[in-house]
């Protein structure tokens, strides 16, 4: 396929890779649970929609063979393993599939103790996108129908992983939308930024689907759920909505892995990659830090260099 | 001479040059430890090509023709601010009259003629009149150096003040002089003068 | 800083908060009182061990309760009591910073700064600065805004939307 | 002489140039210690102090020649008066090395035929003026003040050094010119070339050294809002005074700066005849200053 | 509902010239939970602190506030009185109404309200104060000193002559360091083996001190008070119990030809052997690589010839752990060696000095053998290629110090001075040579330094040229030195028989892996760091642990004897008392709410923080949490701002106190 003939409408890739890595995965899964190697393989099966999907923990080998890899492959399956949701999985040793986004939150996780490598079996997968909200999931992914998040991705094949299944087909070059929107924010005066905001944030319910889903959000207590001292009004109103999503943005700074699932299970359509991609790009530019496939010793904000900038400060 | 290498060798370092230096100027040039302050308030800087500290430093290196060709030796005014203002009390103003006395009595190879012609005559004149007549040290000093011309404007209004004396004064003590003369000339040729 | 300074009314006299750790910034304010400097006194000082301690939501809790402006201070870099409190600190609050920014927070409401234990003179200088500065800006209407306003009530402009309303 | 007796005495030792091209200097010390009645009796056949040239390149020879001339001085009763500042500072020189190096007093005494006259006090003109006769008795003594003359004090640098031999005031930061002419109810300006080198040395064979030397002077003194220069020094006064015109050819600036004799000021100050103060022969006329002043 | 009581202080005039201080007793009255408010002329006086005793028993209360002065001021004093009313002294703070407030605005009605509102804040404060107790920790009163060098046994000898035990564990054969290689030691050129050999004896018979030599630190745990160390003794070959040191074991072995390192290779040493003749202990140790017994399992001549039967080849390494309550960490320095590539550099080593492949180009330590009475040459400075009496001798300074391309910013600050005595020794012992140093500048800073320096120039005749040289070769017999004097601004040439080139002083190689068993952090340089540049300049910042010596950086004797002794103080100090005292503003983790990110761990400067383990009562792993000891905690509260569920708080600063605080806003 080349640049010319591309269109937001026309099928990205062909199709046929996602086969491909659905072999694979599948005939990793069932090798490993065959030979006792893991209690369960956490992955996808196919979603009671057409073309959607959904999370699977496959502990036979019969499940194994159900799982499958598709552009509805939407969902982080690093989540299962923080220690939040340890509980859903059998002891043991345990596979997951991953792909490049949800690899960084892996790392990350081992890099925050939440688990060890030798615990895990690493199944990555050559992702060349998932579907984004609203798509038609009964057509072929296509640029129009791709996730925000994977237009702009950099890390479409896994690195560092136990095995990586499928092979990665050729991409086009997408509009960065994502980056787009956030350069168009930076150039508004901080009272349209502060307009902005606020419309986006009154409308949050509080759901906290965004925490449930964030596989940085293991906290067994969250700050924001604390009355005493009550750092963060619990209930659902804009001045709570808008401490709530400053604090959120400033805990997963330097840790967040930019999988975008919380503005994907966000039911009120909020922005939140935004502000996560925001602070990530800040600590770029500023320590030249960034969440990788590997699990790093130190994260952007529990370290410090003795030459950091402090131009900001008097 | 001035850029080219040092090469540096119990032969090539004159080191007894040295201390006759420092036995004439009864101070120490190892002492010196170039802070260069001397070369800092030094009125004829300007006009040498090696500024005192590096005088003081080839001679530490006991490069002493280095020191003897150049002329910075006889553009030394003896105001002495150097050896005043040395932290070190290296008394430079008597290390550099060492040095000409050293140059004088080698008839060393300096460039600067002008200065010691000009000194010569001004020792001769002491020797001859027992004092000093401006006139005659100007008017021989014009001859010799060949600039015949140099300062005639200043000869007549000088003249017209009474300031320059045609006629020297008779000395009793004349005599006197040339016995110091002669018997420093004696010291000298015994070896035993400074 | 002279008496004409602190005599003068203003319409609008900001409230300041100041974060500052005990052995740098708080002693650089107490030696600003033993000099007798004088200085605006809309200032209110939270006293902390250190910059290391102070945590973002402090600040973000301060302008929600009213502050006008806030001020962090502490040790300059390498002076740290506890060596290294500082340097966390400062990559924090440089984060946190273009983390406002980022949802319109004005920064000029924000200022941090070195004092160190010598310094009144600069102590008096950075209130001196912030106190002027925030009381030209105006309240900060933003958090108080925020706090008035009730939960999002948008009309049902979307078709579906409506559909789905009255459908229920 | 005076039926008055004398309040003080001294030997005197002019030095060549006050009896040639400083003698205005001469006149006016004359003058000046008369109407103060302070007693000078010149060192008969005094000779040559070697000045410069003679320690440039033999100090064998300047040392002799000052020590001969102190042997002279034995002579005449008193401390020896000495005008010049550059006889000063090797007549006090030369005590000095005879006196720490035995060597050298050794091979002076064999050239002059004679033990070293020890004991011989050396004092400049100053230092009678400041120290013996004394500021008040000085001040008292004025009978015309200089109430509005500013005048820039030159040191020059042979004054005050070296710096073991010992000293006539504070070696950096001497005081002793702006005292006795504030005595005398002038103004001193403060300036910043007091004690740099004139170049005394190479007005013969390098006058091109001394206009540049000589040129900062002047022009510090201007800048500093001076009326006159005065000076301690034949040698500084040579080349301030008898070259001025001279520089202000070579570097284009205008100074008039008339450059006076210590004693030429003081003597007018309490009240010696005009005709007496040498005034006359000045090169750069000072009557039009002092005539501004009310001084003449 | 609380009860507290608010003191408002006159200060004399100092406060209620500008405060309305009744106004603000009054304003407290009408705080919530305030049940006595007060003002008084001087609160700090005995009568002041009398009437808040009072006030605490009559309205019984369980706060205190103070309106005052700077808590830095007072604070203590009313913490006491607050305590000798009963109170938990920590149930008492401060509201600083004079420096912040009186004493910096002028207008009455403003400086009052801003005294109320800091009385408010403070009353919101100390509602929520906790009861604390000072923590107490206990102290094991045995010193560890890592190093046998002047500084390990200046502190083990000072520690132990205050009557604690010391343990001094020592990596080579014996104790002496590198005081013992040299020569004559600056500014007073006394013997080093002198006044070095009657020390090391004194720590041998010390009845306080259990001296390892030949030992390496291999494992530390623990925290201030309470180390456990594992020391790995290696294997000696000799039974030191049995050894009678009479060296005839040394005299009949074979092997003769090896190089001893204690004399920089010039000399040389059998395979079972003393480092040097006054070695402390002097019992020899086998060198296992060259000895022929443990290369071919033949000869053995040496367990044939000892009396008293210590040869012992069969000997393991065998492993000691000791209890200890402090470390003086006193490992030293490695002299940089030119063919090396520094840590950090680019470049390898000094190409244009010849890469050490010059054999008479040597290091200022090599000069100290040569010149040392004890020495491979008995004293006799002779070139090391051909054994003649060099005449001409250039000394170069600065070789890798003050080299940023070399990877070395630093000054090694010894080597002007040890320059300066080489060019005397070398002076003393070679009349008719000239002595020449290359230099930058001239770094004397210490007593009858400069003086010494200066001697060495205007007495010994050594010429000093500034300029750094530019390069060595060998020409002939000779070596050619280029350099420049920039004083002259020429360039300089020297043909030398012996160069000596004044190396850097550098970290032990491996002092990062020794600072990671301790704990302890290191510079870019891996220098030892300090706890404070100035004022704690011999601590560590783990606490429990103390620096002397080099191994902190470049020092001279003086500086490290100094610092050893004050090393052994602060030990002293720690062990003056049975339990170790400190006020309990620390850490504490909340266990059932810590999930075990370690952020914590990630930013305490103090390495404070633990990892536990959390197990059920069946001793399964339930998780693992951080846990903060409270005998190491500095108390700054980083690790409470990054903690993301707040599982960590700082006692006295708790984010209930502060929020508190902001709420009165």
């Amino acid at each position: 396929m080349t640049q010319g003939q591309q269109t937001e409408s026309t099928p990205l890739v062909d199709p046929a890779c996602y086969a491909a890595a659905t072999a694979a995965i599948r005939a990793e899964a069932v090798r490993l649970l065959e030979a006792g190697e893991v209690t369960a393989v956490v992955g996808y099966r196919a979603g009671r929609r057409a073309g959607s999907a959904m999370p699977e923990v496959a502990t036979t080998a019969e499940a194994a063979a159900q799982l499958i890899f598709t552009p509805g492959c939407q969902n982080n399956l690093a989540l299962f393993l923080s220690k939040a949701k340890r509980e859903a999985l059998p002891k043991g040793k345990v596979a997951v599939v991953v792909k490049g986004c949800d690899l960084r939150a892996l790392a990350g996780l081992i890099g925050e103790s939440q688990l060890k490598r030798d615990e895990v079996h690493v199944i990555g997968v050559a992702c060349p996108g998932v579907y984004g909200a609203g798509a038609d999931l009964a057509k072929p992914l296509a640029a129009e129908s791709l996730a925000r998040k994977c237009r702009e991705c950099k890390v479409h094949l896994p690195e560092g992983t136990d095995v990586v299944a499928g092979t990665l087909p050729p991409l086009p070059d997408l509009a960065p939308l994502e980056a787009e929107e956030l350069a168009r924010l930076e150039a508004m005066t901080p009272q349209e930024r502060w307009a902005f905001w606020t419309e986006q944030f009154a409308r949050c319910i509080r759901c906290l689907a965004c925490r449930q889903v964030c596989p940085f959000c293991f906290c067994t207590q969250c700050l924001c759920d604390r009355n005493r001292p009550q750092a963060v009004d619990t209930s659902p109103r804009p001045a709570g909505n808008t401490a709530w999503h400053i604090v959120r943005a400033m805990h997963l700074a330097g840790r967040c892995a930019g999988c975008a699932e919380c503005e994907r299970v966000c039911p009120m359509d909020i922005p939140l990659n935004l502000l996560n991609r925001k602070m990530a790009q800040e600590l770029f530019e500023l320590y030249g830090f960034e969440t990788t496939m590997q699990p790093q010793e130190q994260g952007a904000l529990t370290s410090y260099r003795d030459g950091d900038d402090q131009s900001f400060i008097k | 001479m001035k850029n080219t290498k040092m090469t540096l060798s119990a032969r090539t370092m004159n080191l007894d040059f040295v201390r006759k230096v420092e036995k004439l100027s009864g101070t120490s040039v190892r002492r010196c430890f170039q802070c260069g302050k001397c070369s800092a308030g030094c009125p004829m800087r300007s006009f040498m090509e090696h500024p005192p500290n590096r005088v003081v430093r080839l001679l530490q290196l006991g490069q002493y023709e280095r020191v003897l060709a150049g002329r910075s030796i006889w553009y030394c005014a003896s105001c002495e601010t150097c050896s005043t203002r040395c932290p070190n009390k290296v008394d430079l103003a008597a290390i550099m009259d060492a040095l000409r006395k050293c140059s004088w009595d080698a008839r060393g190879p300096s460039k600067e003629s002008f200065v010691q012609l000009a000194n010569r005559i001004f020792i001769e004149n002491v020797r001859t009149y027992g004092r000093q007549y401006e006139m005659r040290l100007a008017a021989v000093f014009n001859v010799k150096s060949g600039q015949f011309l140099k300062d005639i404007m200043l000869g007549p209004s000088l003249l017209a003040k009474g300031k320059l004396k045609m006629f020297h004064q008779k000395n009793r003590n004349i005599h006197e002089i040339e016995k110091i003369f002669s018997r420093i000339e004696e010291l000298r040729r015994k070896g035993g003068a400074l | 800083m002279t008496a004409t300074a602190t005599t003068t009314k203003h319409d609008f006299e900001p409230k300041l908060v100041a974060f500052v750790c005990t052995w740098c910034t708080y002693a650089g304010a107490d030696l600003a009182g033993t000099s007798r400097m004088q200085y605006p006194s809309n200032v209110r000082v939270v006293k902390f061990p250190c910059t290391g301690r102070i945590d973002p939501v402090f600040i973000l809790r301060a302008f929600q309760k009213g502050a006008d402006g806030v001020l962090v201070s502490g040790c300059h870099p390498g002076d740290c009591h506890y060596m290294a409190g500082n340097f966390h600190a400062r990559r924090r609050f440089a984060a946190f910073r273009q983390l406002l920014d980022f949802v319109g927070v004005d920064l000029k409401r924000l200022q941090f700064s070195w004092v160190s234990a010598a310094e009144g003179g600069k102590w008096v200088e950075v209130v001196t600065e912030l106190t002027e500065r925030v009381r030209e800006m105006g309240p900060m209407r933003e958090f108080i805004d925020l706090d008035a306003s009730e939960h999002w009530s948008a009309e049902l402009a979307d078709a579906e939307l409506k559909a789905a309303y009255h459908s229920l | 002489m005076t039926a008055q007796k004398h309040v003080l005495d001294y030997s005197y030792y002019p030095g060549c140039s006050l009896h040639a091209s400083a003698k205005e200097y001469d006149e006016s010390t004359q003058g000046l210690f008369k109407a103060l009645h302070i007693g000078l009796t010149e060192v008969p056949d005094w000779l040559c102090c070697g000045a410069t040239p003679a320690h440039n390149v033999d100090e064998l020879l300047s040392l002799s020649l000052c020590a001969k001339n102190l042997e002279l001085a034995k002579g005449v009763e008193g401390d020896l008066a000495v005008a010049c500042a550059a006889c000063f500072s090797r007549l006090k020189t030369t005590q000095h090395k005879l006196e720490i190096d035995p060597e050298k007093r050794r091979q002076v005494e064999f050239a002059i035929d004679a033990p070293f006259a020890d004991g011989k006090k050396v004092k400049h003109l100053l230092e009678i003026l400041a120290r013996d006769f004394g500021l008040e008795r000085l001040a008292e003594a004025v009978k015309k003040p200089l109430s509005d003359l500013k005048v820039a004090c030159y040191y020059g640098c042979l004054l005050t050094r070296p710096p073991e031999v010992p000293e006539l005031d504070c070696i950096e930061a001497p005081t002793i010119m702006e005292k006795v002419i504030e005595a005398a109810g002038a103004q001193t300006v403060s300036w910043s070339h007091r004690l740099e080198c004139c170049g005394a040395n190479f007005t013969l064979s390098r006058p091109g050294v001394v206009l540049k030397l000589s040129a900062d002077i002047l022009a510090s003194a201007r800048d500093a809002g001076a009326d006159c220069i005065m000076v301690a020094c034949p040698l500084c006064h040579g080349n301030l005074d008898i070259r001025q015109q001279e520089i202000e050819e070579a570097t284009g600036e205008h100074f008039g700066l008339p450059v006076f004799y210590m004693t030429q000021l003081l003597a007018l100050a309490v009240g010696v005849r005009e005709s007496k103060l040498g005034l006359d022969s000045m090169i750069v006329n000072p009557l039009p200053l002092l005539k501004k002043k009310g001084l003449v | 509902m609380s009860r507290i009581g608010v003191f408002v202080c006159h200060c004399g005039e100092n406060i209620s010239r500008t405060v309305d201080v009744e106004k603000v007793a009054e304003a407290a009255r009408g705080l919530l939970g305030v049940a006595h408010a007060c003002d008084y002329k001087y609160m700090c006086s005995d009568p002041g602190q009398a009437l808040l005793k009072k006030a605490v028993a009559e309205h019984r209360l369980d706060g205190v506030v103070v309106a005052a002065c700077s808590p830095r001021m007072h604070e203590k004093t009313f913490r006491k009185a607050t305590e000798q009313a009963g109170l938990n002294p920590f149930l008492c703070e401060m509201a600083n109404i004079r420096e912040h407030c009186s004493w910096v605005h002028e207008d009455r009605d403003e400086a009052t309200a801003k005294a109320i509102d800091i009385v408010h804040m403070l009353v919101e404060r100390v509602k929520r104060n906790r009861k604390l107790q000072p923590i107490s920790v206990p102290v094991t009163k045995t010193s560890l000193v890592i190093g046998g060098g002047i500084a390990g046994i200046q502190a083990a000898l000072d520690i132990a002559d205050a009557g604690h035990r010391v343990v001094l564990v020592e990596r080579e054969p014996s104790i002496g360091g590198h005081m013992a290689q040299l020569s004559e030691t600056f500014p007073t050129l006394d013997c080093s083996q002198c006044i070095m050999t009657p020390k090391m004896v004194d720590v041998a018979n010390h009845p306080n001190i259990t001296l390892h030599t030949y030992s390496e630190v291999e494992e530390v745990d623990g925290y201030i008070g309470n180390f456990q160390v594992k020391i790995r003794k290696k294997a000696r070959s000799v039974d030191m119990a049995r050894c009678t040191g009479c060296g005839v074991c040394m005299a009949k072995c074979p092997q003769k030809k090896i190089p001893n390192s204690f004399d920089r290779d010039l000399g040389m040493r059998p395979a079972i052997y003393v480092p040097f003749p006054q070695a402390v202990p002097n019992v020899p140790v086998i060198d296992r690589v060259n000895c022929t017994w443990f290369k071919s399992g033949k000869c053995g001549v040496c367990q044939k010839v000892c009396g008293p039967g210590a040869v012992d080849y069969a000997q393991q390494d065998e492993f000691v752990v000791e209890q200890v309550g402090a470390i003086v960490v006193a490992t030293g320095f490695n002299l940089y060696d030119i063919s090396e590539k520094p840590k950090g550099s680019p470049i390898k080593g000094y190409g244009e000095f010849g890469h050490g492949k010059i054999p008479d180009v040597i290091d200022g330590m090599t000069f100290e053998r040569l010149a040392s009475a004890s020495g491979p040459t008995g004293g006799k400075i002779l070139r090391p290629s051909d054994g003649r009496e060099p005449k001409q001798v250039v000394f170069v300074q600065c070789v890798g110090s003050r080299a940023r391309e070399k990877g070395i910013s630093y000054c090694s600050k010894i080597c002007c001075m040890y320059t300066a005595k080489h060019t005397m020794l070398y002076k003393h012992k070679v009349h008719d040579g000239q002595a020449y140093v290359f230099f930058m500048d001239a770094r004397t800073p210490g007593k009858g330094y400069d003086e010494f320096w200066r001697r060495s120039i205007e007495q010994e005749e050594a010429v000093y040229i500034r300029g750094m040289v530019s390069r060595l070769y060998q020409k002939g017999d000779k070596i050619v030195v280029m350099g420049s004097d920039i004083a002259v601004g020429i360039q300089v040439e020297i043909e030398a028989d012996l160069v000596v080139l004044a190396t850097a002083v550098q970290p032990r190689q491996g002092a990062e892996l020794l600072a990671q068993k301790l704990g302890i952090s290191y510079d870019q340089y891996n220098f030892y760091s300090e706890a404070h540049a100035k004022l704690r300049p011999v601590e560590c910042a783990t606490a429990g642990i103390y620096l002397a010596g080099a191994c902190q950086g470049p020092k001279d004797i003086p500086d490290t004897v100094s610092q050893a002794s004050a090393a052994a103080a602060k030990v002293m100090t720690l062990f003056a008392k049975d339990q170790l005292e400190r006020e309990p503003i620390v850490a504490k983790v909340n266990e059932r709410f810590c999930v075990g990110c370690f952020a914590c761990k990630k930013v305490c400067a103090y390495g404070a923080i633990e990892e536990k383990e959390i197990r059920d009562r069946q001793g399964n792993l339930v998780k693992v949490v951080a846990y903060v000891n409270p005998g190491v905690c500095g108390g700054c509260g980083t690790c409470q701002a990054t903690c993301p569920s707040k599982s960590v708080e700082l006692d006295g600063y708790t984010d209930e106190q502060i929020l508190a605080m902001i709420e009165t806003l």
